[in-house]
């Protein structure tokens, strides 16, 4: 498997309307590894994910993917064809359905067929990493706290059997402990479920944990791509924006 | 038996029969209105034109009013679609759909009414099936077919419905999808494709509704009229997106309405309905059987 | 909800406003000359019936254009002040303008009460309450004799008022003062503090008062002016057609078009209503006068649906956009 | 010859809740139109229609009627149907000192007196006074006499003068009053208010009702199988052929106000020729195939506008209106005089009672003996037959 | 820098049907004082704000404001009061720009005069100046909770409560932040700051609250809370 990638980006533009947002955007996240994605806001770290899943659409470039060896090319895709294949999004904001209750959000995420036949499987895999969830089935998300609807968007995003898993911000609002036990989760998921996973972080300490390789964007371009962790630790960009050194 | 225990009982029981009339036409609204967030106005009169397709298609061929509102379900379904197709082009796509929509579907409402007058006249239709002449009695307590055999449908239908909406994912991507189609899509869900078909089944299901109408009353192309206020009360009641609730508050409506009427005559049976739906916002806004979010 | 920001006014408000009732005033004076230049009656019937639309779509957008609480019983306070008139006349004799006075205050009134509504009312609840309302307020004239009940009230109107060279313009240009002043004050509350606030509340309520705007105030200020004016609209409708039933001043017609009018014009502005309204029923009118049919109501279904189809946003929103 | 058209203006429902009825009425005021050309016109002139829908809404008369009469400039004026759509015109009219011929109006005058205003319609001058004499009449007609009476009227102007009506003269026939209450037109389901009405056992039962409800409540009272020595009342809806079509046998034994039946006694000259034209066009126009309701009327209004033309020989509103002041009118509905109000200066408010009917099909409504009148005594035509829903 | 009592908990306790949210919560707060409250996710923090803010009413306990007693009255009663909140997950007047949402809480606080200027001020402080025409969904979360910020800071409160103001931010980004709220901090504003970003919280506070499962667990000193075991095993978990 080595060296086929399963997710390659070749020099992408992208926006929204006349503002350009993304401008020769090129990565690659290898099967099987993590590859975390970093950038301070407003770089186009979440439009990049959009452009992944169809939800932005590149005016330049392609997107294509890897699956069972097998490439695919995304552009033109809706998001639920993108879905369909297996890539699945944790998006920026959650997105929950906050008048349903935790488990039909789950069964939702369920929806595609690939992942229906896991449901079973997948629900009690996701109340094993989020207990608070298994107490908390019936509740209505919208209810929920802030750090409880995280945890909801990533099992739902389990619930998904995801082969490349997007995720934007995963650590956004969740306490310390949850940082870490969430990056763990990642991990985790990873190594069961056989997953390829891109990241978007801003908590470099949390990302480089289980991040195998990394790129820093910045004005919406590929400012620096790091190999491995280490390299990216010794990024001078890096170093002063979330280490401030 | 005490006459008054008799006069309630009996007023009780039709007017259960009667919320079996006003499910039926509810609940197609629950899916749309409730679910959907579409405020269509014009589906009590979609309900007419079912009855009038019914009357229309059941005297042709002979056939009973309930069966054919369920053999013209699916053309009602494409024709539900075709709608929100419109609807979905002209509004929902650029983002305007709550409150244009709304003028959207009184113009609808009007184009049904009118559009009914110009093709049928606006004399009153019927089709009579022969139980409708029929009145079981159960001890002291009138069970007319007339009213019973639609109630039944209503019921059949909706319990297929709501089969539908808690055991298909489908049904939950239903259910979703007005809260954020967007993330939907995230589901591998098209959110258009979901919400026609919702669209589709509630318009189908008013057509249904027509054909429990008909078997109730003859009806004519301002029939739809008396129902508009009484089925969004209901699903307003019944707390929206719930179909049970829907359910409920439309049996509970016929209850109040037929009791009130039995003992303080009917000139004030919609003022009490309505005036103690009120009541019921003030003290639950989520409505009678809704949830809190 | 189709409204986005306007640029703060350039001019200072004072003068805005100053050029508001000049113009107004200047175009009213300018179309009872040309009407009397006409000189047919039917033009100020035509008028009146064109006007009390342009009050009520008026009316209708201070609650639901701007603070987006969507009044489904347009009817019900319609006719609250179509009834206030009638009682006015029956008890003391009153003509239009007491009565107009009247169904203000009366309308008002019930205006301030469903303001009460909007403490626990959002969204669909409020409008199917409203409606709900209308129901009630329709029953209990229904059963009310001294109003005539359901057979209705007759009002005898004074043959000619003078300097009017027929009651027929008379009432027209009542109804022509009551435009220019329903218009005025949706325009003086959209420009002011109070039209802001709204459109905060439209947009969120809960972030609205955690910034500080009174929203119970507002919307309780919103809901009086917009129901009062509502039945300023219906006031002098018993004596414009001389009779009034329960079913004429509940007409469905009303509840639709004080939405569907705003709507079409651009709701959540203040030339909105009147270019919907002044379209809208200047069409109606029309279809019913030129197509002896039935088929000219069926062509206002269908021109409601292609205008709402083609100005998403609303005339005005349209203009703007380009 | 003239060839410059008599333009006569008026509106009718052509749509929304009164457009059954308002149709029909046009229909039968079209064929009139055509008699009259046939002939030759009128004062050697055509005559030419000019109407308008109303939608059954009365805000939209006043409109409607200051174009007639200030842009269309029509010679004559008639009325749209109905009370609710009649007064709203008055004021109008009234400025314009039109001569003015009504259609089925009640008590619109009552208070307006004006003195060119005429109405075509049987109820005459007093309604409280009269309409229901004639049930209450039958009530003699009965082999015991009743005690008891209850009362059910709809919301609207027509049904509650005419339970009003009852209300005033059910003492003179020595009734007592056990129930007595109004629904609102939009009540859906009649079981409970005529499970009430059983409950307060009356021994007359009359109701004053509109379409739909006339079906709802004689369904809900056939279901509950209700009886009464007599029963009936002021329903509207018995007489439209749809209806009788629908509720069939239910209809046997009911006693109800009418205005017109063919019996032999309301052959009156001119009715069979235009029920003949009526009836080979209704079909196609979509609306009541019988015209045995008001269509004969909305002839007849129009006669008395064209006879009145032809003895002044000008059109000329003051003449008109004194014309029609002073003289009776024969037309197609029998004799008419106008009293100073302008109403039948004879009421004829018909009771018939429907007989012998084994179905729904409308062929005998046509014929004498399923309509037969049992007053005004002039025109009786058969006898009562008694109770009411006795199980067959 | 701080002064006498500004904010004063007592009791207050809140359930949602039968789930406790919060538990005879006491707290003191005195001007001026920066305050951190940290806890697990849904232990009440939020919960707390609205009933505080009076977003919600709390079933039990009084809470008083520069001695004045806020219970009953309405949010934008406390809001005049001096009490500015942000939301954690941002509230945006959606169909106003970005200027008009600031302006907004001014037209109320009787600055409708000099509203323009004082709003752009405000929006420079946060940075949005040059977006101050966009309409909010053009902006990025983040964006938009700086403007949750600006409209908080635009009423001059003497209490900011800043509901996770800084989740989702890089290390720079929060600095600036942190900079912004020093900075308000100096001119005599209290700040609660609710934050899961540990960095910032020990950098802010003064004193620092921690709640667990509705309940107050610990109050006092930075450095000592964030010792004790129970703090590192509800909240922190092994560093
Ligand atoms: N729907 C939209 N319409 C217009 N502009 C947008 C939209 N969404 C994002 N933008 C703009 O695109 C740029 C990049 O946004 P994006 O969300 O990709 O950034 P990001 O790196 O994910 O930032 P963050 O860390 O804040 O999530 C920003 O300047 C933003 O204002
Ligand atoms: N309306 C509600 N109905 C039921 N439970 C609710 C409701 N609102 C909040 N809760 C519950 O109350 C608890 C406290 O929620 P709160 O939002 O205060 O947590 P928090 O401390 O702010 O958490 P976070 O750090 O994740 O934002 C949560 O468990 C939440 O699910
Ligand atoms: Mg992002
Ligand atoms: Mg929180």
């Amino acid at each position: 498997m080595a060296g086929s990638s399963a997710l390659e980006i070749r020099g992408i533009d992208a926006g929204y309307g006349a503002v350009r947002v993304l401008e020769d955007v090129s990565l690659t996240v290898p099967a099987g590894e993590t590859v975390v994605l970093l950038g301070t806001n407003g770089n186009g770290k979440s439009t990049l994910m959009r452009s992944i899943m169809g939800q932005v659409r590149p005016s330049a470039g392609t997107v294509r993917a890897v699956l069972d060896g097998r490439p695919v090319d995304l552009a033109g895709l809706s998001p639920e064809q993108v879905v369909s294949l297996g890539i699945v999004l944790v998006p920026e904001g959650r997105r929950l359905f906050p008048r349903l209750t935790v488990e039909q959000n789950l069964r939702l995420g369920a929806y595609r067929p690939a992942a229906r036949e896991r449901l079973a499987e997948n629900l009690a895999l996701c109340f094993e990493m989020f207990p608070r969830l298994a107490e908390r089935r019936a509740q209505l998300v919208g209810s929920m706290s802030g750090g409880e609807q995280q945890m909801v968007a990533l099992a739902r995003a389990v619930m998904s059997a995801p082969r490349i898993l997007l995720v934007d911000e995963p650590s956004v609002g969740l306490a310390p402990i949850l940082v870490s036990r969430t990056m763990e989760m990642i991990a985790e998921m990873k190594a069961r479920l056989g997953l390829t996973v891109l990241m978007a972080e801003q908590n470099f300490h949390q990302a480089v944990r289980i991040a195998d390789r990394g790129y820093v964007i910045v004005h919406g371009r590929m400012a620096f791509e790091g190999g491995s962790a280490a390299a990216l630790q010794d990024n001078e960009l890096v170093r002063k924006v979330y280490l401030g050194l | 038996m005490d006459p008054t225990v008799s006069l309630l009982l009996n007023g009780i029981v039709s007017g259960l029969l009667l919320g079996g009339l006003y499910a039926a036409a509810a609940s197609g609204l629950a899916v749309s209105f409730g679910m959907l967030d579409i405020v269509n106005i014009a589906h009590p009169a979609l309900m007419v034109a079912g009855g009038f397709a019914v009357i229309l298609i059941g005297t042709a061929l002979g056939l009973d009013p309930l069966l054919v509102a369920v053999l013209q379900a699916p053309v009602f379904y494409l024709l539900g679609t075709g709608i929100y197709r419109a609807y979905n082009h002209f509004f929902e796509r650029r983002g305007d759909e709550a409150l244009q929509g709304l003028a959207f579907f009184f113009g609808v409402m009007f184009i049904i009414e009118v559009g009914l007058v110009m093709l049928f006249g606006p004399e009153q239709r019927f089709l009579d099936p022969d139980y409708a002449f029929v009145t079981w009695r159960l001890g002291e307590i009138d069970v007319p077919l007339r009213m019973l055999a639609p109630a039944l449908l209503a019921m059949a239908a909706i319990g297929a419905l709501w089969l539908f909406l808690t055991r298909s994912f489908t049904g939950l991507a239903i259910a979703a999808v007005a809260q954020d189609p967007e993330a939907l899509r995230l589901m591998a869900v098209d959110p258009v494709r979901i919400k026609r078909m919702a669209f589709g089944i509630s318009v189908a299901l008013a057509a249904v509704a027509g054909g429990a109408l008909v078997v109730v009353q003859p009806i004519d192309p301002s029939s739809h009229h008396v129902f508009i206020g009484r089925v969004f009360a209901i699903c307003i009641m019944g707390g929206m997106a719930s179909l049970s609730g829907a359910v409920m508050a439309a049996f509970l409506f016929g209850v109040v309405e037929n009791v009130t009427a039995t003992f303080y005559g009917p000139s004030w049976s919609p003022a009490v309905a309505f005036g103690w739906l009120l009541l019921v916002l003030a003290v639950r806004p989520q409505g009678l059987f809704g949830r809190a979010a | 909800m189709s409204a986005t920001t306007l640029p703060a006014p350039a001019m200072p408000t004072a003068r805005l406003h100053l050029s508001y009732w000049l113009g107004a005033g200047a175009l009213a004076v300018a179309l009872i000359l040309l009407l009397r230049l006409i000189g047919n009656e039917y033009g100020w019937y035509a008028g009146y019936f064109v006007l009390q639309y342009v009050v009520l779509a008026a009316a209708w957008n201070i609650l639901g254009g701007y603070a987006g609480y969507v009044n489904f019983g347009a009817a019900g306070f319609m006719a609250t002040g179509s009834y206030t008139t009638i009682v006015l006349y029956e008890a003391l004799g009153l003509g239009v303008i007491p009565g107009i006075l009247g169904a203000a205050v009366v309308a008002g009134l019930l205006g301030l009460g469903t303001g009460y509504l909007t403490l626990r009312l959002r969204g669909v609840y409020f409008s199917i309450a409203t409606l709900s309302l209308s129901v009630v307020l329709q029953t209990i004239v229904v059963n009310w004799d001294y109003v005539g009940g359901s057979r209705g009230a007759y009002i005898i109107r004074p043959m000619e008022v003078p300097p009017f060279a027929s009651y027929g313009e008379y009432i027209f240009v009542v109804m022509l003062v009551l435009a220019v002043i329903a218009v005025g004050i949706g325009r003086t509350v959209e420009f002011s503090r109070l039209g802001r606030g709204l459109q905060a509340i439209r947009d969120n309520e809960r972030a609205a008062e955690a910034v500080g705007v009174p929203t119970l105030r507002l919307k309780l200020i919103a809901t009086t002016l917009s129901g009062a004016l509502m039945g300023v609209a219906g006031a002098p409708l018993p004596f414009y057609a001389g009779y009034l039933n329960p079913e004429g001043a509940f007409n469905l017609a009303y509840a639709v078009n004080a939405i569907a009018m705003p709507l079409i014009g651009g709701a959540g502005t203040w030339l909105g209503p009147v270019i919907g309204a002044v379209l809208l029923a200047t069409l109606q009118q029309a279809a019913t006068v030129t197509i002896s049919s039935a088929l000219n109501l069926w062509i206002v279904g269908w021109m409601l649906v292609i205008f709402v189809a083609l100005f998403p946003r609303g005339i005005l929103g349209w203009f703007r956009r380009r | 010859q003239d060839s410059n058209p008599i333009r006569i203006g008026y509106s009718m429902s052509l749509s929304g809740g009164l457009a059954a009825n308002g149709r029909s009425a046009l229909l039968a005021q079209r064929i009139w139109a055509e008699d009259v050309n046939a002939r030759g016109g009128l004062l050697g002139r055509p005559v030419q229609l000019v109407t308008y829908d109303d939608q059954s809404n009365p805000a939209n008369v006043p409109s409607l009627y200051t174009k007639l009469i200030d842009v269309d400039k029509v010679d004559i004026v008639t009325s749209p149907y109905a009370t609710a759509m009649i007064a709203p015109s008055m004021p109008v009219v009234m400025q314009r000192g039109m001569t003015y011929v009504s259609l089925f109006g009640a008590g619109v005058n009552e208070r307006l007196k004006y003195n060119r205003y005429f109405s075509m319609n049987v109820t005459g001058d007093d309604i409280k006074g009269t309409y229901a004499r004639g049930f209450l009449e039958c009530t003699k007609m009965l082999p015991n006499p009743p005690r008891t009476i209850s009362i059910l009227a709809v919301d609207n102007d027509f049904a509650q003068r005419a339970a009003e009506s009852v209300r005033t003269l059910a003492r003179e026939y020595g009734l007592r009053i056990v129930y007595d209450r109004s629904y609102p037109p939009s009540t859906v389901d009649f079981t409970p208010t005529v499970r009430a009405i059983q409950a307060a056992r009356p021994d007359v039962v009359f109701f004053a009702s509109y379409p739909p409800d006339s079906n709802g409540i004689l369904r809900a009272v056939s279901e509950l199988r209700m009886t009464a020595a007599l029963f009936g009342g002021g329903m509207i809806g018995p007489q439209i052929a749809a209806v009788q079509a629908q509720l069939g046998p239910i209809l046997n034994n009911l006693v109800n106000w009418d205005v017109y039946s063919p019996e032999p006694t309301m052959k009156f000259p001119g009715v069979d020729a235009f029920q003949e034209k009526y009836r080979a066009r209704a079909p196609q126009e979509q609306t009541d195939v019988l015209g045995n309701y008001l269509q004969p009327y909305a002839y007849a209004q129009m006669q008395v506008v064209e006879q009145a033309l032809a003895r002044t020989g000008k059109v000329d509103q003051a003449a008109l209106a004194e014309d029609m002041r002073a003289n009776s009118f024969g037309t197609i509905v029998g004799d008419i005089r106008f009293s100073a109000l302008g109403e039948w200066a004879k009421e004829r408010n018909l009771f018939v009672q429907f007989q012998n009917i084994t179905d729904g099909d409308l062929e005998k409504y046509r014929k004498p003996g399923t309509k037969v009148i049992l007053y005004p005594p002039e025109l009786k035509s058969g006898s009562l037959k008694t109770p009411y829903g006795a199980p067959a | 820098m701080s002064g006498g009592i500004l904010l004063r908990a007592e009791r207050v306790g809140k359930r949602f049907g039968g789930f406790v949210a919060l538990q005879d919560i006491d707290l003191e707060l005195r001007a001026g004082e920066r305050l951190g409250l940290i806890g697990p996710n849904g232990s009440g923090k939020s919960t707390f704000v609205n009933c505080i803010s009076g977003d919600f009413a709390a079933h039990d306990g009084q809470v008083t404001l520069g001695g004045q007693k806020l219970d009953g009255l309405k949010p934008h009663r406390r809001a005049r009061l001096g009490l500015a909140r942000t939301f954690q997950l941002p509230q945006p007047f959606t169909s106003l720009t970005v200027l008009e949402n600031v302006r907004v809480p001014l037209l109320f606080a009787g600055e409708a005069a000099n509203a323009t200027r004082r709003a752009m001020e405000c929006l420079e402080q946060v940075e949005l100046a040059a977006k101050a025409d966009k309409l909010p969904r053009e902006l990025t979360q983040v964006e938009q909770r700086r403007l949750e910020l600006a409209r908080a800071i635009a009423l001059r409160p003497q209490l900011l409560i800043a509901d996770e103001a800084m989740a989702g931010l890089s290390h720079a980004e929060v600095d600036q932040i942190l900079a912004l709220l020093r900075r308000l901090n100096a001119a005599g504003t209290a700040v609660i700051m609710i934050e899961h970003i540990m960095r910032a919280v020990t950098e802010f506070s003064e004193r620092l609250i921690v709640f667990v499962a509705g309940r107050k667990i610990a109050d006092g000193a930075p450095r000592e809370v964030l010792a004790l075991p129970e703090v590192e095993g509800a909240y922190l978990g092994r560093q």
